[in-house]
C-alpha cells in the first residue's frame, strides 16, 4: 500500500511546495538574536553606510510584572530559583527598557532590495518562555523555532499579512518557517502555556534593533537619506524620530517612555 | 443504454405506463427528488429560524436592510411564471403545440428575469454594504448600525442567512430555466411533444411549481416577517 | 490496571456503577442466550448427508415472546436511568447550598475561578488559578462552565461527571466529592492539537484544608 | 413496440458493442457501476486502514518514530514521529474515509447498484446515466478527500463529525484549505448519494419484474429500499450543513460562530440530524444481505419475514428521533435528553427481534458452512455485542460517564467493523460469482474469515475496558495521564492486534485479485439460492434478461416439501402455479 502512496505524498507535496523544516539551527546564530543589538545583516555593508544608534529611556514607577504560576510544568518550574514573572515591561537597572523593536519605518530609496541573510533566527522555547521575547528578522530569512524543554509547545503565528500557522512541538525539536511580506509586529502565542507571548518584527531590510540589557540599539550601514525610526513597545506603543544621515557618519536618536 | 426498451425514457408513444405505480419514471423520480429538495431547504430555513429567535437582541429590520418593493415585483413575477408554466401544459394536453411552446418560452422569460433582478438586488445590497459576512466597515448601513438604526449584533447572522438562502433558491431557479431552455430547444421546437407524451414538460413543471413554493416561503419569512 | 471502573470519588458515582452494573447483568444475559444460543445452533444444526431443514416461516408467538421482552426491559431501565438522570443533570439538580466555582476553558487549559472569603463569584475578592481544582470533601460544588474558543468538556473519571463547555454559553454542572485525594480533569471533546495535554489536576481537601488552601493561594493571587 | 423490443433483445445478444469508454469507465450499466464503486471504496478502505495503523502505533508507542514513517513529510511526521496535528488529522480521515467513502459506498454503491435490479427483475436502473453521475460524483469527491491529505497546513481536523466551531475557524485547528476541501468534498458525496437514492426507490417501485409483489421482495432489497429512502432525506440536510460550514470558512458566515452570534450547538443538530440515519444507512444493508445469506446457508426460510420487514421499517422511522442521543453530554437541555434517552432505547427493540429471527432461522435447520454464511453468522455474533453496548450509552446517567471514551470507539467498531464489515465480507464472497463469473478461494476464505475474527475481537474488546477506565477518545498521547499510565499494556496489546489484523485482510485483497483472474469458473446457481439474479449465467450479461422473468413465490423457499431439493427459486414455475394478475408490459 506504502509503495503506491508515497509517490502520491511525494508528488502532491512537490506541487503545493508544503515547506520541509530542517533539524538543528547554529548556536551562533542563536546567540546573535539573543544578544544586543540585533543587527541582521551582512558586515560587508557595516563599513561604508551611516549608523543610527541610541538608547531607550524609561521613566517614571518601575511597573511589577505578574508573576506566572507554572504550577503544572515542573520542567519549567525548575529552570527558575523564584517564582517566574512576566516580561511585560523590562526596565534594565540603568533605568533603560529593554524588549523595543527600533526600526526604519520610512525614507529608504524606492526599490532598496536586501538579499535575505542565509543564517536563520533563532526563537527558542527555554523554561516556558520566548528567548527572546522580541525580535526581528528579514522577509525570506528562516525563523528557528527551537523548543528546548521537550515538553509540548504549540507556536501559533498570528499573522495578517503573512500566512499564519499553528504547529505543535511535542518534544525537543526544531521547526523553520520564513515570512514573505514586512509586518511588525506578528504576535506568536502558545496555547498550552497561556502566558507565553514573543513579537516578531518582519522587514524587507536589515535595519532594525531590539533594546538589550543595556537599553541601547545600533542600526548600521544605511545608506545617505532622511529616515522615520520607530521605537516599538509591545505595552506602550509607538514613538517616531526623523533622522538624516550621510556618508558613514554616527547619528544618535534617543526614545523615552514613561510609566502608565 | 443499447436496449431501449430498458428505459422508459427513451420510448416514443405510446409509451407503457410502468409496473408497481401507473407512474412513469422521470414523473416519479421527480417526486421523489424534490422529496430530498424539501429536505435540503428545510435544513436552511430550519437554521434561519434557530439563529432567528435563538439569537439575544433584536432582528435585523429586513424593511431598513432590503428593498421590498423590487422584490415583491419579483415575487409576483415568478408566480405568473408558474402560471404560464401551468398554460403550456395544458396546451400540449390539448395537443397545442404551438400554444405550449409559446407559454414555455414565457415561463423561461419570467425566471430567466427573476435571477436577473435578484442579481441585481445582490450588486446593490453589497455595494450599500450588506455582506454574507454581515454589515461592510464603512459602508451605508455600517452608518445605521452606528446610529443605532439597525442592530449591530444580529446584522451578521441576518447577512449569513439571508444570502445563503435567496441564494441556493436562486441557483435552483437558475438550474430551472436552464433545464427549460434545453427541453424548447431539443424536444419542443422539433415538435416532439405530442398529446401523447408530454412528460418532459409535466415534470419540469413539478420542479418549477416547486421552487415558486420555496421562494413565496422565503419571501414570507426573509423580507416580509 | 482495573478490569472495572475506577474509584467512586462522588456522591452519585456509586448510582452511575450501580446502574452501569444493572445494565452490564441485562445485556449480559441477553449476551450469554444470543452467543451461547449461535454456538448451539452451529453445532448442532450443522449440514449432515441426507437430512432436511425444517420447513416453517416463522411462529408468531415466539416472536411476540422475543418482541415484548426486551420492549418492557428497555421501557423500564429509560424509566430508572431517567430517575437518577434528573436527579444528576436535571434542570433544578443543583442542590441550593452548591459551593460555587468557574470554569473557563480555552485552549489549552482550564482557569478556575473561585469565590475568595466570601463564597461569592462575581466579587472582588475572587481569584483565578490554572490548571487547578480544589473543593472540599463532603459538600455540592457547582460548577459555572463557559469556553473561550471552541467546545470542550469538562471531565473528572473519578466524579463519574462529564459536561461539555460551549462556548457562547454558560453551562452549571455539580458533584459533591466524596473521597479527599489528587485527581485528574481531562478535556473529553477534541479541540485542537493541544487536547491531549488539556489537562488540570484535582484536589479534593477535607474542610478545613480547604479554607486554609484558599487564604493562601487567595494572598498569593493578591500580590 | 414488439419492434423496439425485438431490436433490443438483439441488443441483449452477449458479444455487445459499446466502446470500451462506454463500457467500462463511463458506463451506464448498473452492473459496471457496482463494480467501480466495488473497486475505488475497497482502496479507500485499505486508505481508511493504514491511517488507522499509524494512530495505532501512536497510541502504543507515543513519540517514538514510526516505521517507515520516514517518507512522510516534516509536517507530518519530523523523522517518523508522529505530530499532535498529524494525529488529530488521522482521526478524522480515518473516520470520513471508513463512514463515507468505504462502508457506505461499498453496502449502498456497490450492492444497491448490482443487486436491486437483477433482485427485483428489471434490466437496469431507472435512470441508468444519473446513476453514472452518481458514481463519478463520489469519486470526484473521494479525489478531493484525498488530496486534502496533502495541502499545505494538512487535512481536516475536527474530528469527523467536524464539531464547529473547531471546524469553522482556521485560527482555532491550523488547518486551513484542507478543513475547506474536507466540505467541498461531502457536498460531493451528498449529491451522490441522493442521486443514487432517487434512482434505487423509483426503479423499486416501478420495474419489479412480474410477479414481484412488495412482499415477495429479498430482504436485502427491502432493506436497501428503506436505506435509500434514509439517504435521500438524511444527506440533503448533511450537505446543506457542509455548505454552510465552508461558507463559514471561506466567505465569513457566522453560522457556528458565537463570537458573532452564530450558534455551535446548530451544527451539532444538524449534523446528528443526519447522522443518525446515516448509522442506519451503514447497518441496514448489512442486515439485509445477511439474512438472505444466513437463510442459504441455513436452507431455510427467513424466520418471521414480515416482522423482518417491519422491522427494517420500523428502524428507518425511529431512526429521525433518536440524534439527540449523540448529544447528551453537549449542554442541550436535560429534559429533551430525557425524551431522546427514552426513543433510543426504543430503537434496540426492532433491532433484538431481527437478531433473535436470525437465530430462529438457523434454528432446525441444515447449515452450510460456505464463507459467505460464516462472515454472516459472525454479523450476527458481533452485532449482538455492538447493539448491546449501545444500551450503556443510551442510559444517559452512564453515558455521563462513557461519553466520548473508548467505550464509544469499542461500541460503535462493533458495528461497523464487527457488523457491516463482515457483512460485507460475506456478501462480496456470495456475489462475486454473479459479478465477475469465478470464484473466490474457499479455503483462503476461510482462512480470512477466522484471523480476522480473533484479531477484530483482540483488537476491540479491550476498548471497553479502557472506557471503563475514562480513557478519552481522539487523544494523542494517554501517558499524559497518570490515571492511563497503567492501561498503556492494554494499548500495546491493541495495537499489535490491530496491525495483524491489518496484515489479515491482505488476504483478503489477494484472494479477491488472484480470484479475478484464476478463481473456478462459476456455475450459474452456485449456492443454490432462490433469488432472480441466479437464474443468470455467470456473470450476468449486459442488460440481464431477455425476458425478464415471472416470480412466482418469495425468495426464502428452501427445503420446500413441494421439491425434492432443498431450494425452489422465484422463478420456478410449478404445475401448480399460476400466472400473476398483471402481464409483463410489452419490452419488458
Amino acid at each position: 500500500m506504502r509503495s503506491t502512496v508515497i509517490p502520491v505524498v511525494c508528488g502532491v507535496m512537490a506541487i503545493v511546495g508544503c515547506e520541509k523544516g530542517r533539524a538543528g539551527a547554529s548556536p551562533g546564530v542563536a546567540q546573535a538574536a539573543e544578544s544586543v543589538p540585533v543587527t541582521a545583516q551582512p558586515a560587508a555593508s557595516a563599513a561604508d553606510g551611516a549608523t543610527i544608534t541610541g538608547k531607550i529611556k524609561f521613566t517614571g514607577a518601575k511597573p511589577v510584572n505578574p508573576k506566572i504560576d507554572m504550577g503544572d510544568e515542573p520542567k519549567c518550574k525548575a529552570k527558575y530559583q523564584g517564582v517566574p514573572t512576566d516580561e511585560l515591561v523590562v526596565v534594565n537597572p540603568n533605568g533603560t527598557l529593554a524588549n523595543v523593536f527600533v526600526y526604519v519605518k520610512t525614507g529608504l530609496p524606492a526599490g532598496y532590495t536586501a538579499p535575505a541573510p542565509a543564517g536563520p533566527v533563532t526563537l527558542d522555547q527555554d523554561g516556558c518562555r520566548y528567548h527572546p521575547h522580541v525580535l526581528g528578522i528579514q522577509v525570506g530569512q528562516t525563523l528557528a523555532i527551537k523548543n528546548s524543554d521537550g515538553i509540548l509547545h504549540n507556536i501559533k503565528a498570528k499573522a495578517v499579512k503573512n500566512r499564519p500557522f499553528n504547529i505543535s512541538q511535542p518534544t525537543s525539536m526544531t521547526s523553520e518557517r520564513t515570512f514573505s511580506a514586512p509586518e511588525v509586529m506578528v504576535p506568536l502565542e502558545c496555547n498550552v502555556h497561556g502566558w507565553m507571548h514573543a513579537w516578531l518584527g518582519v522587514l524587507p531590510h536589515p535595519f532594525f534593533g531590539v533594546s538589550g540589557a543595556d537599553g541601547s540599539f545600533t542600526l548600521k550601514g544605511l545608506p545617505p537619506g532622511t529616515y522615520t525610526v520607530e521605537a516599538w513597545h509591545e505595552k506602550y506603543g509607538t514613538q517616531t524620530a526623523t533622522v538624516t544621515v550621510a556618508g558613514t557618519e554616527t547619528k544618535t536618536a534617543d526614545f523615552s517612555f514613561a510609566a502608565k | 443504454m443499447t436496449h431501449a426498451a430498458a428505459t422508459v425514457d427513451q420510448m416514443r408513444p405510446p409509451y407503457p405506463a410502468e409496473r408497481g405505480l401507473d407512474v412513469y419514471n422521470t414523473k416519479l423520480g421527480m417526486w421523489v427528488f424534490l422529496a430530498s429538495e424539501v429536505m435540503f431547504f428545510a435544513a436552511l430555513i430550519g437554521t434561519y429560524v434557530i439563529l432567528r429567535f435563538g439569537a439575544t437582541g433584536e432582528w435585523a429590520k429586513p424593511g431598513i436592510v432590503l428593498n421590498i418593493k423590487i422584490t415583491a415585483f419579483n415575487t409576483f413575477l415568478l408566480i405568473c411564471s408558474s402560471v404560464s408554466m401551468v398554460k403550456a401544459y395544458a396546451a400540449i394536453q390539448d395537443g397545442d403545440p404551438k400554444k405550449m411552446r409559446f407559454w414555455l418560452l414565457m415561463t423561461i422569460l419570467g425566471g430567466a428575469t427573476f435571477v436577473g433582478i435578484q442579481v441585481f438586488e445582490y450588486m446593490h445590497l453589497v455595494e450599500h454594504g450588506f455582506t454574507p459576512a454581515g454589515v461592510r466597515e464603512g459602508s451605508e448601513l455600517a452608518g445605521l448600525v452606528a446610529n443605532g438604526t439597525l442592530p449591530a449584533a444580529t446584522m451578521g447572522l441576518y447577512g449569513s442567512t439571508f444570502f445563503t438562502m435567496t441564494g441556493f433558491h436562486g441557483f435552483h431557479v437558475t438550474c430551472g430555466v436552464i433545464s427549460m431552455a434545453y427541453l424548447y430547444v431539443t424536444k419542443a421546437l422539433p415538435g416532439k411533444y405530442s398529446q401523447q407524451d408530454y412528460r418532459g414538460i409535466e415534470t419540469v413543471g413539478l420542479y418549477w411549481h416547486f421552487v415558486d413554493l420555496v421562494w413565496i416561503i422565503l419571501f414570507t419569512i426573509v423580507y416580509l416577517i | 490496571m482495573h478490569w472495572w471502573l475506577p474509584l467512586k470519588g462522588s456522591t452519585f458515582a456509586g448510582e452511575v456503577d450501580g446502574l452501569f452494573l444493572a445494565i452490564t447483568i441485562i445485556t449480559g444475559i441477553a449476551f450469554v442466550v444470543v452467543e451461547v444460543g449461535l454456538i448451539w445452533f452451529v453445532v448442532k444444526y450443522r449440514q449432515r448427508p441426507g437430512r432436511k431443514a425444517f420447513y416453517t416461516h416463522g411462529n408468531t408467538r415466539a416472536e411476540v415472546i422475543w418482541t415484548t421482552i426486551p420492549a418492557v426491559t428497555m421501557v423500564a431501565l429509560g424509566l430508572i436511568s431517567n430517575h437518577y438522570w434528573v436527579k444528576i443533570k436535571g434542570r433544578h439538580s443543583v442542590p441550593a447550598n452548591a459551593y460555587p466555582i468557574a470554569i473557563h476553558a480555552k485552549q489549552f487549559e482550564w482557569q478556575v475561578t473561585y469565590p475568595g472569603a466570601d463564597g461569592q463569584l462575581g466579587t472582588s475578592d475572587d481569584f483565578t488559578v490554572r490548571n487547578q481544582l480544589h473543593v472540599p470533601v463532603g459538600r455540592p460544588v457547582v460548577v459555572h462552565l463557559s469556553a473561550e474558543d471552541v467546545i470542550h468538556s469538562f471531565f473528572v473519571p473519578v466524579f463519574r461527571v462529564k459536561q461539555d463547555a460551549v462556548p457562547g454559553m454558560q453551562i452549571n454542572s455539580w458533584f459533591q466529592a466524596t473521597v479527599p485525594g489528587n485527581y485528574e480533569l481531562a478535556c473529553a471533546e477534541l479541540c485542537g492539537l493541544g487536547h491531549y495535554r488539556m489537562r488540570a489536576q484535582v484536589f479534593v481537601h477535607t474542610q478545613e484544608d480547604y479554607d486554609a488552601w484558599l487564604k493562601q493561594a487567595a494572598q498569593e493571587a493578591a500580590q | 413496440m414488439t419492434t423496439v423490443a425485438a431490436t433490443a433483445h438483439t441488443a441483449h445478444a452477449h458479444h455487445d458493442d459499446r466502446s470500451f469508454i462506454r463500457k467500462y469507465i463511463f458506463s451506464t450499466d448498473h452492473k459496471i457501476i457496482g463494480i467501480q464503486f466495488l473497486f475505488v471504496s475497497l482502496f479507500f478502505l485499505l486508505i481508511g486502514g493504514l491511517l488507522a495503523m499509524q494512530m495505532r502505533w501512536q497510541l502504543a508507542y507515543p513519540g517514538q518514530p514510526m516505521p517507515g514513517g520516514g517518507i512522510l513529510p516534516e509536517t507530518m511526521a519530523p523523522g517518523g514521529v508522529i505530530l499532535p496535528e498529524y494525529y488529530i488529522q488521522l482521526v478524522t480521515m480515518h473516520g470520513t474515509f471508513m463512514v463515507f467513502f468505504a462502508i457506505m459506498p461499498l453496502l449502498v454503491g456497490v450492492y444497491a447498484n448490482f443487486l436491486i435490479p437483477l433482485k427485483i427483475g428489471t434490466h437496469d436502473m431507472a435512470f441508468p446515466r444519473i446513476n453514472m453521475w452518481s458514481f463519478w460524483s463520489f469519486f470526484v469527491g473521494g479525489l478531493v478527500m484525498l488530496a486534502s491529505l496533502f495541502v499545505p497546513d494538512g487535512a481536516a481536523r475536527a474530528g469527523w463529525t467536524m464539531y464547529a466551531p473547531l471546524s469553522a475557524r482556521h485560527d482555532f485547528s491550523g488547518a486551513s484549505l484542507g478543513q475547506e476541501l474536507w466540505s467541498v468534498s461531502i457536498i460531493f458525496v451528498g449529491l451522490s448519494s441522493i442521486l443514487g437514492s432517487l434512482n434505487y426507490i423509483t426503479t423499486i417501485i416501478n420495474n419489479r419484474a412480474p410477479g414481484m409483489t412488495w412482499f415477495r421482495l429479498p430482504l436485502s432489497v427491502w432493506s436497501l429500499f428503506i436505506t435509500a429512502i434514509l439517504g435521500l432525506l438524511a444527506l440533503p440536510v448533511l450537505s446543506g450543513a457542509a455548505i454552510m460550514l465552508l461558507f463559514d470558512q471561506i466567505i465569513g458566515t457566522h453560522f457556528f460562530d458565537p463570537a458573532a452570534g452564530g450558534q455551535a450547538l446548530l451544527w451539532q443538530h444538524l449534523f446528528w440530524f443526519f447522522g443518525h440515519p446515516e448509522v442506519y444507512i451503514l447497518i441496514l444493508p448489512a442486515m439485509g444481505m445477511v439474512s438472505d445469506i444466513i437463510a442459504n446457508g441455513s436452507r431455510k426460510p427467513i424466520f418471521g419475514y414480515h416482522s423482518m420487514v417491519f422491522a427494517i421499517v420500523a428502524i428507518a422511522f425511529l431512526g429521525w428521533i433518536v440524534w439527540g442521543h449523540h448529544m447528551f453530554m453537549s449542554g442541550m437541555n436535560p429534559t429533551l435528553g430525557s425524551s431522546f434517552m427514552v426513543s433510543t432505547l426504543v430503537i434496540a427493540v426492532p433491532s433484538a427481534v431481527k437478531v433473535f429471527n436470525w437465530m430462529g432461522t438457523m434454528w432446525r435447520g441444515n447449515i452450510r458452512f460456505h464463507v459467505p454464511m460464516l462472515h454472516a453468522v459472525a454479523f450476527v455474533a458481533m452485532f449482538a455485542i455492538g447493539g448491546l453496548s449501545g444500551i450503556y450509552m443510551a442510559a444517559t446517567p452512564v453515558d455521563m460517564f462513557i461519553h466520548d471514551t473508548y467505550f464509544i470507539v469499542a461500541h460503535l467498531h462493533y458495528v461497523l467493523f464487527g457488523g457491516s464489515l463482515f457483512a460485507l465480507f460475506g456478501a462480496i464472497v456470495y456475489w462475486y460469482p454473479k459479478m465477475f463469473g469465478r470464484m473466490m478461494s474457499e479455503p483462503w476464505g476461510k482462512v480470512h474469515f477466522w484471523l480476522t475474527f480473533i484479531f477484530y475481537n483482540c483488537t476491540f474488546f479491550p476498548m471497553h475496558i479502557l472506557g471503563m477506565a475514562g480513557h478519552m477518545r481522539r487523544i494523542y498521547d494517554p501517558t499524559q495521564y497518570t490515571f492511563l499510565q497503567p492501561y498503556q499494556p492494554m494499548n500495546v496489546f491493541i495495537s499489535i492486534s490491530a496491525f495483524l489484523l491489518f496484515a489479515t485482510q491482505l488476504i483478503f485483497f489477494v484472494n479477491f485479485w488472484w480470484s479475478l483472474r484464476k478463481g473456478a469458473r462459476a456455475e450459474q446457481n452456485p449456492w443454490h439460492d432462490n433469488g432472480l439474479e441466479w437464474s443468470l449465467p455467470s456473470p450476468a450479461p449486459h442488460g440481464n434478461w431477455e425476458q425478464v422473468p415471472t416470480v412466482y413465490r418469495g425468495p426464502y423457499e428452501f427445503s420446500s416439501p413441494q421439491v425434492a431439493e432443498d431450494y425452489l427459486p422465484q422463478y420456478k414455475k410449478l404445475p401448480t402455479d399460476r400466472e400473476p394478475a398483471r402481464a409483463p408490459v410489452a419490452g419488458h
